[in-house]
């Protein structure tokens, strides 16, 4: 299956990307899903990450389905 | 029926007439949090600011926001606005307006909703120097505490 | 160096203009109490208001509260404007802006400041009903009676 | 000794005066001087007063010069 991962701020600036497109086996976890989008790029390692799946913020245990939307993200720092 | 509301602009934010678009008739108190850019944060002078958002989701979490503080607070109107984009010095950067019966009530919504924008609103502050520019990661160190107790944040 | 101000006038008052006018360069928030005409108190609709104010003693009670303010907390400016005269339902009384390095301190003290307003600065408000018209003594039994254990009120 | 009483909102009300000159005894005492504008105006004696010596709240043990400015008001209602 197929989902969109998307980035913001600095983890856009870590990948040089804002939006890709990553294949996941069937019933992924977000926590796999998110250990994939780590590998292809390693320094997002270097940050505390947020995750979010369909704009909700993430526990990890949530199962992945085809189409969905993921965003990999730092902690907040909007006001 | 309240009349609150939530926006995300790139426009200047005009912290009267925000105040003013939540004034219900019954009410007598509003009260305003007025965000803006720092000239000097640690004693670094700041160039400008730069906000970035990932709107849909920022917008879903204000307004989750705004039900939960209707919730806790007895208040009648809630309005948070939030500028995305290049932000000069002085410029607002964030305006909470509430307006409650009771001047008590506005005051700590109002309080608990910047709180709680700042940790859970996806919204980040890059900030421009004159030698470099850096991603704000998490509001201090207080609330980013409060952020790993709630969220899961994924420390690899 | 404080950039306070206080004031009293007719004119009608412009929330964001005053929040705007406090801003320094080193802080991060304003907090802004507004205070407006209720249409209905205790289910008597009001059709407007008259503030009447002892103007000099007024300005000078302002003064001695934002004193004792930075005193308490740190803050760094405020401003406290009061409207007078005839205002219509909606219209803004009353504007306490209070800018500090920390939201916290600027929450506590436009509260502090408002609380004491009420309490101290000699301003009386008649509401005008359709029915009849009536001077209101004292902000609410509450404050009256803190009014009363620091002032002494000759109750004869 | 002469001074001005000022009334504002109720009491000029109660009054129909907003300013008004007394004569008072050498080393009247605030509360002494209340207590003759009392007698003049009676029905000021229904309000929970406040009152001022020179733009100050007075406490009643204060000595009343000449030229001073009285103010009598009822507990304020601004905001």
């Amino acid at each position: 299956m197929k989902v969109k991962v998307l980035f913001f701020g600095a983890t856009a600036d870590e990948t040089g990307e804002r939006e890709i497109e990553v294949s996941l086996a069937k019933n992924t976890k977000a926590n796999e899903a998110l250990a994939e989008i780590l590998e292809k790029f390693p320094r997002l390692g270097e940050h505390k990450l947020l995750f979010a799946v369909n704009q909700e913020y993430a526990n990890g245990a949530e199962f992945i389905k085809d189409g969905d939307e993921l965003a990999v993200f730092t902690a907040v720092s909007g006001g | 029926m309240t009349n609150d509301f939530y926006e995300i602009t790139g426009e200047p934010l005009n912290v009267g007439e925000i105040a003013r678009r939540i004034v219900p008739e019954n009410c007598g108190a509003t009260v305003t949090l007025d965000g803006y850019v720092r000239q000097f944060t640690k004693g670094r002078e700041t160039l400008h600011l730069v906000y970035e958002a990932y709107e849909p989701m920022a917008l879903k979490e204000m307004s989750k926001l705004i039900e939960q503080a209707h919730k806790k607070f007895e208040i009648e109107n809630v309005g948070v606005v939030h500028r995305l984009g290049k932000l000069k010095i002085g410029e607002t950067s964030v305006v909470i307006s509430v307006a409650a019966p009771h001047r008590r009530a506005a005051f700590e919504a109002c309080e608990w909703l910047i709180k709680e924008l700042k940790r859970t609103v996806p919204i980040w502050k890059k900030e421009v120097f004159a030698d470099g520019e850096l991603w704000i990661e998490g509001d201090s160190q207080t609330e980013n505490a409060k952020a790993e107790a709630e969220f899961k944040i994924f420390d690899v």
